[in-house]
C-alpha cells in the first residue's frame, strides 16, 4: 500500500510468523484519517474563503439555507453512490426526478400525500428495470441510464403535455417544505434517507456485497453473493432516490415540469466523486457523498454570490472542483485510473 | 562476447552484493549476495516471503534497494525501472504475463523500443513484423507476429513474452539476462516441457535465473540453485549432488513429501452419494456423469482444454448454460447461479485467487464471512461481535497470519489469503460438496501442506471434496479417487486408496 | 465507471478483465464448437472469445444500423432520396470529428466530458480569430489552425492533470468543461460575433460532388484520425494503454506522457469540430457543444468502442455516428412527435448496443 | 431564530396561496392569511441602502448579455451597483442563488429583477422574496394562476404578448410569400409559455390564411444549431413546397438561414422572434423578413427602476393600477423598412423616472 502499488499479493510485505504489529505501516491510519475529513476540510476551508467575500453565508441563516438548497442534491447524489459503489454509473437520475415531479404534481388531486409514495415506488420501479436490462442483457450501465435519460425524460414530456403541471392542493406537500425546530424539513428528509441507507449498507450484509461488487464483480459471484439482485437493488434505489427528490424539487417550485431538476446530473456525480467515492465502484459511501454535494452546492451558489463574473465565475468553479476531487480521493487503493 | 564458457568460474554477469530492502514491518532482503555468470541456468528458490519477488523487482528497477549493489558486467548499477534495466541487458519474464492482449503479437514484442520499426513517427508495419519475426525465430516460434495476442494459448503468450525479453539483445550489444518468475505455474506438463526446451536454447545466448515453487522442474533445468530464506541466501547448490527432498528441508527444514501430503490422515469414505451427476453438458463438457461420496476427496486430472475447468464452473451454476441433472444428497440442484449453489451447500475455491478468490481491497474478516453472512447475522443485522469471534477462532484454528480480522486481504501472502478462502466455505455447517479448483497454485511448500492438511480435514468431517490439481502427485496424493478427463468426456476412473495409489504413467495414457 | 478491471485487479493477469467470467482456459465459446479439431481444444477459450467478440459487436452494430435503413427507408420515401444520403451525411460531419477524437479517450479507457466547453471556448476563439464582426481580425485559415491547436492544448491540459494529479479523468474533464465555458463567455462579451470570411462560411454552403466542403473535410479528419490510431505511437500506444495499462509501463513506456498526449489528439478533433460548427453557424456560439459530449460517447459506444478501454477505434465510432444520424433524421422524417422522439432514440440506443451485445452476452463476464 | 420568522412567512405565503384558490384542503392555517397583509407596499429605504439584483440565465446569448447591460446602466444612474446573477438556464441553481440572496434575513432593500427560468419558477421566487420581505420584479414567465395584487412587495411582473407576437410575424410572413403556399414552424422548448403562445399566435395567423399550409412543425429548443439540423432534414423532406420558415425565436431562424444557405435557397421567407442584432443585420442584408423586438435593455432596467422606486418610497405599490401590476409590454415588429430605428439599442435611463415605469404597458395580462 504505501510500497509500490504493484505488489498486490504474492510476496508483498507478509506479516512474519513472529509478525508482532504486522505490515500495518505506521503512516497508514493517519493516512486514512486525513482521506476521511479530507472532503470536510475542504468544505470548510470554501466556506471560510467564500464568506470573506460575503459573510451571510456564514450565518446559521446562510447554512440551513445551503443545507436546504443541497437537499434534492443530496438525496440525488445518494443514490448514485450506490450504484456508483456497484461500479456502475446511473445518468438517468435527474431525468427520473423530472418525470417523478410531473408524476407527483398530477398524482395529487386524486393521492393526495399519498402521491410521494406512489412517486418513489415508480423511482424505484424505473430504476428496477433499468437495473435488470443492465444485468440480463450485459450493457454496459452507461448506456442503459444514458438511453432511459432520454426515455424518461421523452414520457415526462409527453404526460404532462410538454407544460409545467401546478399543484393544485399546496397543503399536499407542505410536509416536505415547512421546517421542524427550524430546521427544513428537506433537510430532515436528506438526513432521514441518509440514516436509514447508512443504517442498511453498515448494519446489514448489503454494504458489503455492494462493495465486494464493486471491487471485485467475479469474486463476489464466486462466494455465492448474489451479483444481479444487489445490481438491480442499486439501481432501484437510486431511482427511488430519484422519485424522492423529484417530490422535493415540486416542494420547493409547488409544480412539477419535465425539464424540472435536468440540470442537476452532473453536480449530482460530481458530489459523489468529491466526497471521495471512487467512480471506479467500491470504496466510498454515503456520508462521503453527504458532504460532496455540500461541497458542490457551495461551489455553484457560492460562488455567484460572491459577485465574480460569469465567465470567471465558472472558470474557478472547474478549477476548484478539480482541486476538490484531488484533495480528497484516495488514490493509494485505486491501481489504475481511469 | 565472452569466450570463457569453461568450468573455472568466469566473470559474472550479474552481482548482487548485500542487497537488502526493507518494506514497513518487512526486512524483504535481507543482505543478499549472488552471482549470475554467462550461459548458464540460475535457480532460485525459496518460501513465499524469502524474498524472491523483491530480488527480481530490484533486478528490473521495481523496487529500489536500502543499502546494496548490483553490479553488471563488473559495473555498478542504480536500476531506475525496467526500461533502464532493459538497457543494460536485464529483462524479464513476468509471473503475471506481461503482455498487452488487444494488440499484435509484434507490438508486444517492441513495445516501447520499436527501433527501426517506426520512422518518422509512424509504425512501418512491415518492418514490425519482421523485426519481431527475428525474436521468434530465435526461440523458434511459430507464431505469427501480427497475430492479435489475445488469439494465442497461454503456452504460445509464454513464449512470446521470452521473445520480448530476447528483443534486449539488439539493445544492449551485450548477452542479455533474463529473469523467468515462475514461468511454469500455469502450465500444463507438455507445455513446460516446451519451455525448457527453450530455456535450453536460450542458455545459448543468454544467462536465466529460473524462478519456480516446483522444485523437480529447478532441479531439471538449472545448472546452479540458490535457496533463499528470510531474504539472505541460505544455500548455493549443485542439482547434480541433491534431490528435492534435500531441497525441502533446504527450504524450510521440514520434512516433506509423502509427509507433506499427510497421507496417514486419508480416511476410508463412508457409503452415501453425496453427489451425483448425469450427462453434464455445458460448452466443453460432454455428458460427465460421476459420483461423489460422502467424505471422498474426488481428484480430477486433466490435459488443458479437457473440460476439467468447466465441468467444476459448471456443478458452482458459473457457467451459463449448463445442462444435466445434479443430485445433492438425493435432491436436484440447478445448476443457474453461484448462488443458488451456496445454498445448496456447494463451496467453490477458484483457481484465479487474486481476481475471483478474494477481494482483496477488503479485509480478511468480510472476505472470511463473505459467502455465509447469515451465520454473524442476528435478524438482518450483522452482530459485530459474532462476527469477530467467528473470525477470530478460524484465523487461529487455520493458523492465518494477520494482524488483525480488519487487515486488508490484499496485504496477506497467497497462502493465508487461500486460507481465509477456504475457511469461507469452512464456517458453514451444512457445507456438502467443496470444489477446489488448483487450490495450491503460487504457494509455497509450507502453505501448501498446510492447504492439504484442511481438505484432509474437511473429509474426515465428511465433506466431499472435488479436487483440480496442479500436479499428477498432488492429485494423486490426496484423492480417493481420480477421476480423468479428456476432451470433454470422462475417460477414466480408478481408485486411489491410501498406500496404493495407482501408476501416474496409467494417467497420463487416459489423458492424451 | 467504465472499468472493467477492478480497482484492485494486480498487475494484469494475461487474460482481458472483461471476460474474467467466460469458462476457463480451454472452454470455447460457441463458436468454438464446430472447429473443435485438438489444436483448437487447446486454445484457452477467454483469449478467442475477446477476439470473436470484437468482430461479433463490429457486425452487429452494422446489422443494427441496416435495420435502421431498412426501416425508415421502407417507412419514409423522403429516406430513400439521394439528397437525404447527402443530408445524413453532411448532417453526421461535426460529430464524425468529435467522435473520431473521443474515440483516443475511449482507448485508453478514459471519459472525455469536457466537449461543451472546449467546444464553446474554440468556437469563440476562431469566431474572433478569422475575419469577424467584433474586432479587426482576419487570420482566416491560421485561425483555423490556432484554434485546432488551442482544442489540443485543452485536450493535453486534462490529459496532464489527470496524470500528474492522479485523478479520475471523468472529473477533470467535467471541471475542463466549465473551465471552457467560462473562458467561451469571457471571450463572448456581450454580443455574438458572426463570421465575415467567406472561405469558413464556404466550409457549410460551398459543394463538391453534392457533399457541402464540411463533409469532405470531416471525413479527411477521420481518416487522419484513422490514421494516427494505426500508425502513430499515439494511437497505438492508447490502445495498448487501454489493454493493459501496467503492462506498458513496465515495457517501459511513459504511459502519462502518451494519455496526456492522446488527450491532446482528441481535443485537436474537437478544436476542428468547433471550427465546423461555427462555420454552420455562421457565429461564434458559447453553447455550440451543449450535448455532444454525451452524443459522441453513445456514437462510440454504439460503434463498439467500450469504455473499459483498449477495443473498438475510429472506424468503429463511425458506424455509430452514422447510426445515431440516420436515427434523428429518419425520426423526422417519418413524422414521430417531437415530444415522442426523445423517448424513442432512448430506447433504440439502448436496444442497438443490447443486440449487438446479446450474441456474446454470456461471455462477457463483468459488465460495469 | 431570524430562519424560524422567514419560515413562518413561508407558510404565511401557503395560506394566501390556497385561499386564492379557494381551497378547502388548507385548514388550520387561516389566521396565517392575515399575516400576509402585515408588509406594506410602500418602502423607506435610503436611495445608498438598496441592494439591486438582476438574474438572467446566462451572459452568452445577446438578449440576456443586453438585460443586464441595463441593469447597469439604471443601477449607475442612481449611484449604485448592480449584482449580476446568472444561472445557466438552470432551476435548481436559481432558486439556490435567490435563497442565498435573501438568506441574510434582512433584505426588505433587497430589489430583485428576475427572469425565472420557466413558469414553475416563479412561485418559489415569489414566495422567498415575499418571505424576506424583498422587492421582486418576474419578466415573461408566471403561472396563470399566480396572482401580483395578492403580493405588497412583488412590484410587477411584464412580459409580452407571445401569441400577438406569433402571429404578427406569421403575417409578415405570409405577405412575403405572397399570401400562399406552405411552411414550416421551428417551436421552443416545449414546455415553455413563450414557445406555446408564439406557436398559438402562428396557428391563429394560420386559421386566417387559409392557403397557407403548414407542412411539419418541429422543435428545435430555442437552439440554434437544433434548428440547423432540423430545417435541413425538413428542407429535405419537403423541398421546394418550403416557402416560409416560422421561428419561436431569432436563434433558431438564425439557424435556418444557415440551413437555407447552404442549400442554397434564397426564396424562403424566415421571421423570429427577439431582435438580437444578427437578426436586425439579416433583416438589413434582406435574407430575413421580420422579427419582434422585445427590449432587453429596457428590461433589464425598467425592473431595476420599478423595484427601486417602491423601496425608496417614491411609489406605493398598492397606488399602482392592478392592470399595470401584470402587464404586457410594447413590442414592435421590425422589418426591412424600419430596421434602422432598432440596431442602436440601448436604454434611455431618462425614461426610467419613478412616474414613468409603466408607459409601455399595452394592457393587463390576460387570464389564458
Amino acid at each position: 500500500m504505501t510500497g509500490t502499488h504493484t505488489d498486490t499479493a504474492t510476496e508483498p510485505t507478509p506479516p512474519r510468523e513472529d509478525g508482532g504489529p504486522g505490515p500495518r505501516a505506521p503512516g497508514r491510519s493517519r493516512r486514512d484519517l486525513a482521506l476521511l475529513i479530507m472532503p470536510t476540510v475542504v468544505l470548510v476551508l470554501l466556506l471560510l474563503t467564500l464568506s470573506t467575500r460575503n459573510s451571510d453565508l456564514l450565518t446559521a441563516d446562510g447554512l440551513l439555507a445551503l443545507a436546504d438548497s443541497a437537499a434534492p442534491l443530496m438525496v440525488l447524489a445518494i443514490g448514485a453512490t450506490l450504484v456508483i459503489l456497484c461500479g456502475g454509473i446511473d445518468l438517468s437520475i435527474a431525468a427520473l426526478a423530472a418525470l417523478s415531479s410531473v408524476l407527483f404534481a398530477m398524482w395529487i388531486p386524486s393521492l393526495g400525500p399519498a402521491a410521494a409514495v406512489a412517486v418513489v415506488a415508480v423511482g424505484g420501479l424505473a430504476g428496477a428495470v433499468q437495473g435488470l436490462v443492465h444485468v440480463t442483457a450485459k450493457v454496459n450501465s452507461f448506456i442503459v441510464t444514458l438511453g432511459g435519460l432520454a426515455l424518461w425524460s421523452g414520457i415526462a414530456l409527453v404526460i404532462s403535455g410538454a407544460r409545467t403541471v401546478p399543484v393544485t392542493d399546496i397543503g399536499a406537500i407542505q410536509w416536505a417544505f415547512t421546517d421542524v425546530a427550524g430546521i427544513p424539513s428537506a433537510v430532515l428528509i436528506a438526513l432521514a434517507v441518509v440514516v436509514v441507507l447508512g443504517a442498511v449498507l453498515r448494519l446489514t450484509p448489503a454494504g458489503r456485497w455492494v462493495r465486494a461488487v464493486g471491487h471485485a464483480e467475479q469474486a463476489a459471484r464466486l462466494s455465492g453473493i448474489p451479483v444481479g439482485a444487489v445490481k438491480v437493488a442499486a439501481f432501484t434505489a437510486s431511482g427511488a432516490c430519484a422519485g424522492l427528490a423529484g417530490v422535493l424539487l415540486v416542494a420547493r417550485t409547488f409544480s412539477g415540469a419535465p425539464t424540472l431538476g435536468a440540470t442537476l446530473l452532473l453536480p449530482a456525480v460530481a458530489a459523489v466523486v468529491v466526497g471521495g467515492t471512487a467512480i471506479t465502484g467500491g470504496l466510498g459511501g454515503i456520508g462521503r457523498t453527504v458532504v460532496g454535494a455540500l461541497i458542490v452546492i457551495v461551489l455553484r451558489v457560492g460562488l455567484s454570490l460572491v459577485g465574480v463574473d460569469a465567465g470567471f465565475e465558472s472558470i474557478i468553479y472547474g478549477v476548484l472542483i478539480i482541486g476538490a476531487v484531488a484533495l480528497t480521493i484516495d488514490r493509494a487503493k485505486l491501481d489504475v485510473l481511469k | 562476447m565472452d569466450d570463457d564458457t569453461g568450468t573455472s568460474t568466469p566473470a559474472p554477469v550479474l552481482a548482487v552484493r548485500g542487497l537488502t530492502k526493507r518494506y514497513p514491518g518487512v526486512l524483504a532482503l535481507d543482505g543478499m549476495d549472488l552471482e549470475v555468470r554467462p550461459h548458464e541456468v540460475v535457480g532460485l528458490i525459496g518460501e513465499n516471503g524469502a524474498g524472491k519477488s523483491t530480488l527480481l523487482k530490484s533486478l528490473v528497477g521495481l523496487a529500489r534497494p536500502d543499502a546494496g549493489s548490483i553490479a553488471v558486467r563488473g559495473e555498478t548499477v542504480r536500476l531506475r525501472g525496467v526500461a533502464h534495466a532493459a538497457s543494460v541487458g536485464i529483462g524479464m519474464v513476468f509471473q503475471e504475463q506481461s503482455l498487452v492482449p488487444n494488440i499484435t503479437v509484434a507490438e508486444n514484442i517492441m513495445l516501447g523500443s520499436e527501433g527501426a520499426g517506426v520512422r518518422g513517427g509512424l509504425f512501418r508495419w512491415k518492418r514490425m513484423a519482421e523485426l519481431a519475426q527475428v525474436q521468434l525465430d530465435k526461440i523458434g516460434s511459430a507464431v505469427s507476429p501480427r497475430a492479435r495476442t489475445d488469439s494465442l494459448t497461454f503456452a504460445q503468450r509464454q513464449m512470446v513474452e521470452v521473445a520480448k525479453v530476447l528483443a534486449l539483445e539488439e539493445r544492449t550489444a551485450h548477452e542479455p539476462v533474463v529473469l523467468l518468475d515462475e514461468p511454469t505455474s500455469v502450465l500444463e506438463r507438455d507445455e513446460v516441457e516446451t519451455l525448457f526446451a527453450q530455456v535450453r536454447r536460450l542458455r545459448e545466448r543468454a544467462s536465466v535465473v529460473f524462478v519456480s515453487h516446483r522444485l523437480d522442474e529447478v532441479l531439471e533445468i538449472s545448472d546452479r540453485v540458490y535457496v533463499l530464506r528470510n531474504g539472505r541466501v541460505v544455500a548455493e547448490v549443485n542439482p547434480a549432488e541433491v534431490d528435492a527432498t534435500d531441497l525441502h528441508h533446504l527450504l524450510i527444514g521440514r520434512e516433506s513429501t509423502h509427509s507433506h501430503y499427510h497421507d496417514d490422515a486419508q480416511q476410508e469414505a463412508a457409503g452415501e452419494v453425496r453427489l451425483s451427476v448425469r450427462d453434464l453438458q455445458t460448452a466443453g463438457c460432454d455428458k460427465v456423469s460421476f459420483e461423489i461420496h460422502v467424505g471422498e476427496v474426488l481428484g480430477v486430472a486433466g490435459v488443458q482444454g479437457s473440460g476439467r475447468e468447466e465441468l467444476c464452473r459448471a456443478l458452482f451454476g458459473a457457467v451459463p448454460r449448463a445442462r444435466g441433472q445434479v443430485l445433492l444428497d438425493g435432491k436436484r440442484v440447478k445448476l443457474d447461479s453461484p448462488r443458488g449453489a451456496v445454498l445448496a451447500g456447494i463451496g467453490y475455491v477458484p483457481s484465479e485467487r487474486r481476481t475471483e478468490g478474494v477481494v482483496s481491497a477488503m479485509s480478511v474478516k468480510e472476505n472470511l464471512s463473505m459467502a455465509h453472512v447469515g451465520a454473524v447475522c442476528r435478524g438482518p443485522m450483522i452482530d459485530g461481535r459474532r462476527e469477530h469471534d467467528l473470525v477470530d477462532k478460524w484465523v487461529s484454528r487455520l493458523g492465518i497470519r494477520t494482524p488483525s480480522g480488519d487487515t486488508r486481504i490484499g496485504t496477506l501472502s497467497g497462502g493465508n489469503q487461500q486460507k481465509v478462502v477456504l475457511a469461507r466455505w469452512m464456517i458453514s455447517d451444512h457445507l456438502r460438496l467443496l470444489i477446489l479448483d488448483h487450490p495450491t497454485r503460487g504457494l509455497d511448500v509450507g502453505a501448501k501442506s498446510e492447504v492439504y492438511e484442511l481438505i484432509r480435514e474437511l473429509a474426515a468431517s465428511g465433506c466431499a471434496v472435488l479436487l483440480l490439481s496442479d500436479t499428477l502427485e498432488e492429485a494423486l496424493a490426496m484423492s480417493h479417487r481420480v477421476l480423468v478427463m479428456k476432451d470433454g468426456q470422462v475417460t477414466a476412473c480408478l481408485d486411489a486408496p491410501r498406500g496404493a495409489k495407482p501408476d501416474p504413467v496409467a494417467i497420463m495414457e487416459a489423458m492424451v | 465507471m467504465a472499468a472493467d478491471a477492478t480497482p484492485h485487479a494486480p498487475p494484469r493477469s494475461l487474460e482481458p478483465a472483461p471476460l474474467a467470467g467466460a469458462p476457463a482456459p480451454g472452454a470455447g465459446g460457441d463458436g468454438d464448437k464446430g472447429n473443435g479439431t485438438a489444436a483448437s481444444t487447446a486454445l484457452p477459450g477467454r483469449a478467442r472469445v475477446s477476439r470473436n467478440a470484437d468482430v461479433v459487436q463490429t457486425w452487429a452494430s452494422l446489422i443494427a444500423l441496416g435495420v435502421l435503413v431498412v426501416v425508415f427507408a421502407a417507412i419514409s420515401p423522403q429516406f430513400r432520396t439521394l439528397g437525404n444520403l447527402q443530408q445524413i451525411i453532411d448532417a453526421a460531419a461535426v460529430l464524425a470529428v468529435l467522435a473520431t477524437g473521443i474515440t483516443f479517450v475511449l482507448l485508453l479507457g478514459a471519459i472525455d466530458l469536457s466537449l461543451p466547453g472546449v467546444i464553446g471556448a474554440c468556437a469563440m476563439t476562431v469566431s474572433l480569430l478569422v475575419a469577424n464582426s467584433r474586432n479587426d481580425n482576419d487570420l482566416g485559415l491560421l485561425g483555423v489552425g490556432l484554434t485546432i491547436g488551442l482544442g489540443a492544448m485543452f485536450g493535453l491540459l486534462s490529459g496532464v492533470l489527470s496524470t500528474r494529479l492522479r485523478i479520475p479523468t471523468f472529473m477533470t474533464t467535467l471541471g475542463m468543461s466549465a473551465i471552457g465555458i467560462g473562458i467561451a463567455t469571457i471571450l463572448f462579451g456581450g454580443s455574438r460575433p458572426v463570421v465575415l470570411d467567406e472561405n469558413l462560411n464556404a466550409w457549410a454552403t460551398s459543394r463538391i460532388g453534392g457533399f457541402t466542403l464540411m463533409s469532405l473535410i470531416a471525413v479527411a479528419a477521420v481518416a487522419t484520425g484513422w490514421a494516427i490510431q494505426r500508425w502513430t505511437r499515439v494511437g497505438r500506444y492508447a490502445a495498448a494503454i487501454g489493454g493493459g495499462e501496467d503492462i506498458v509501463a513496465l515495457s517501459g513506456v511513459s504511459v502519462a506522457r502518451y494519455k496526456a498526449l492522446a488527450f491532446g489528439v482528441a481535443g485537436a478533433f474537437y478544436g476542428l469540430g468547433a471550427v465546423m460548427v461555427t462555420a454552420r453557424l455562421g457565429s461564434g456560439v458559447v453553447e455550440a457543444g451543449a450535448g455532444l459530449d454525451f452524443a459522441a460517447i453513445t456514437a462510440a459506444v454504439i460503434g463498439g468502442t467500450l469504455l473499459s478501454g483498449g477495443r473498438g477505434g475510429v472506424l468503429q465510432s463511425m458506424i455509430g455516428v452514422v447510426a445515431l444520424t440516420v436515427l434523428a433524421n429518419g425520426l423526422i422524417l417519418t413524422g414521430v412527435s417531437p415530444y415522442v422522439q426523445q423517448a424513442v432514440q432512448g430506447v433504440i440506443v439502448v436496444l442497438a448496443v443490447a443486440v449487438a451485445v446479446w450474441p456474446v452476452r454470456h461471455r462477457l463476464g463483468v459488465v460495469k | 431564530m431570524a430562519a424560524r420568522m422567514s419560515r413562518l412567512r413561508g407558510t404565511a405565503l401557503v395560506g394566501s396561496v390556497c385561499t386564492a384558490l379557494v381551497l378547502s384542503a388548507c385548514g388550520g392555517s387561516d389566521t396565517d392569511t392575515e399575516a400576509a397583509g402585515e408588509g406594506s407596499g410602500s418602502g423607506a429605504c435610503a436611495p445608498e441602502d438598496v441592494v439591486l439584483v438582476g438574474q438572467v440565465r446566462n451572459q452568452t446569448n445577446p438578449y440576456e448579455a443586453s438585460w443586464l447591460e441595463g441593469g447597469d446602466a439604471f443601477a449607475e444612474s442612481v449611484g449604485l451597483e448592480q449584482q449580476q446573477l446568472t444561472y445557466d438556464g438552470d432551476s435548481q441553481q436559481q432558486q439556490e442563488q435567490v435563497r442565498q440572496v435573501l438568506a441574510s434575513g434582512e433584505a426588505s432593500c433587497t430589489v430583485i429583477n428576475a427572469l425565472p427560468n420557466g413558469d414553475s419558477d416563479t412561485t418559489p421566487i415569489v414566495a422567498a422574496a415575499d418571505a424576506a420581505d424583498a422587492w421582486l420584479v418576474t419578466q415573461w414567465n408566471k403561472p396563470a394562476d399566480l396572482d401580483v395584487t395578492e403580493y405588497d412587495r412583488w412590484v410587477a411582473h411584464l412580459t409580452y404578448d407571445g401569441v400577438e407576437s406569433g402571429r404578427q410575424i406569421a403575417e409578415a410572413m405570409f405577405e412575403q410569400m405572397g399570401g400562399s403556399g406552405g411552411i414550416i414552424a421551428l417551436q421552443g422548448i416545449l414546455d415553455t409559455a413563450a414557445a406555446q403562445d408564439r406557436f398559438a399566435g402562428l396557428e391563429q395567423a394560420l386559421e386566417e390564411n387559409p392557403d397557407i399550409t403548414l407542412l411539419d412543425d418541429q422543435t428545435a429548443d430555442f437552439d440554434r444549431a437544433t434548428a440547423l439540423e432540423v430545417t435541413r432534414t425538413l428542407l429535405t423532406q419537403y423541398g421546394d413546397e418550403v416557402r416560409g420558415i416560422w421561428a419561436a425565436n431569432d436563434d433558431m431562424a438564425l439557424g435556418a438561414l444557415q440551413a437555407l444557405e447552404a442549400a442554397g435557397r434564397t426564396d424562403v421567407a424566415v421571421v423570429g422572434i427577439d431582435a438580437v442584432p444578427e437578426a436586425l443585420e439579416a433583416i438589413e442584408a434582406g435574407t430575413m423578413t421580420a422579427t419582434v423586438s422585445s427590449d432587453g435593455p429596457w428590461q433589464g432596467a425598467v425592473g431595476l427602476a420599478m423595484g427601486y422606486c417602491a423601496a425608496t418610497g417614491e411609489i406605493d405599490v398598492a397606488d399602482i393600477d392592478p392592470d399595470d401590476r401584470a402587464f404586457f409590454a410594447e413590442q414592435f415588429l421590425i422589418e426591412e423598412d424600419n430596421v434602422a430605428e432598432f440596431t442602436e439599442s440601448s436604454v434611455d435611463v431618462e425614461e426610467l423616472s419613478c412616474d414613468n415605469l409603466f408607459s409601455r404597458a399595452t394592457g393587463p395580462i390576460a387570464a389564458s
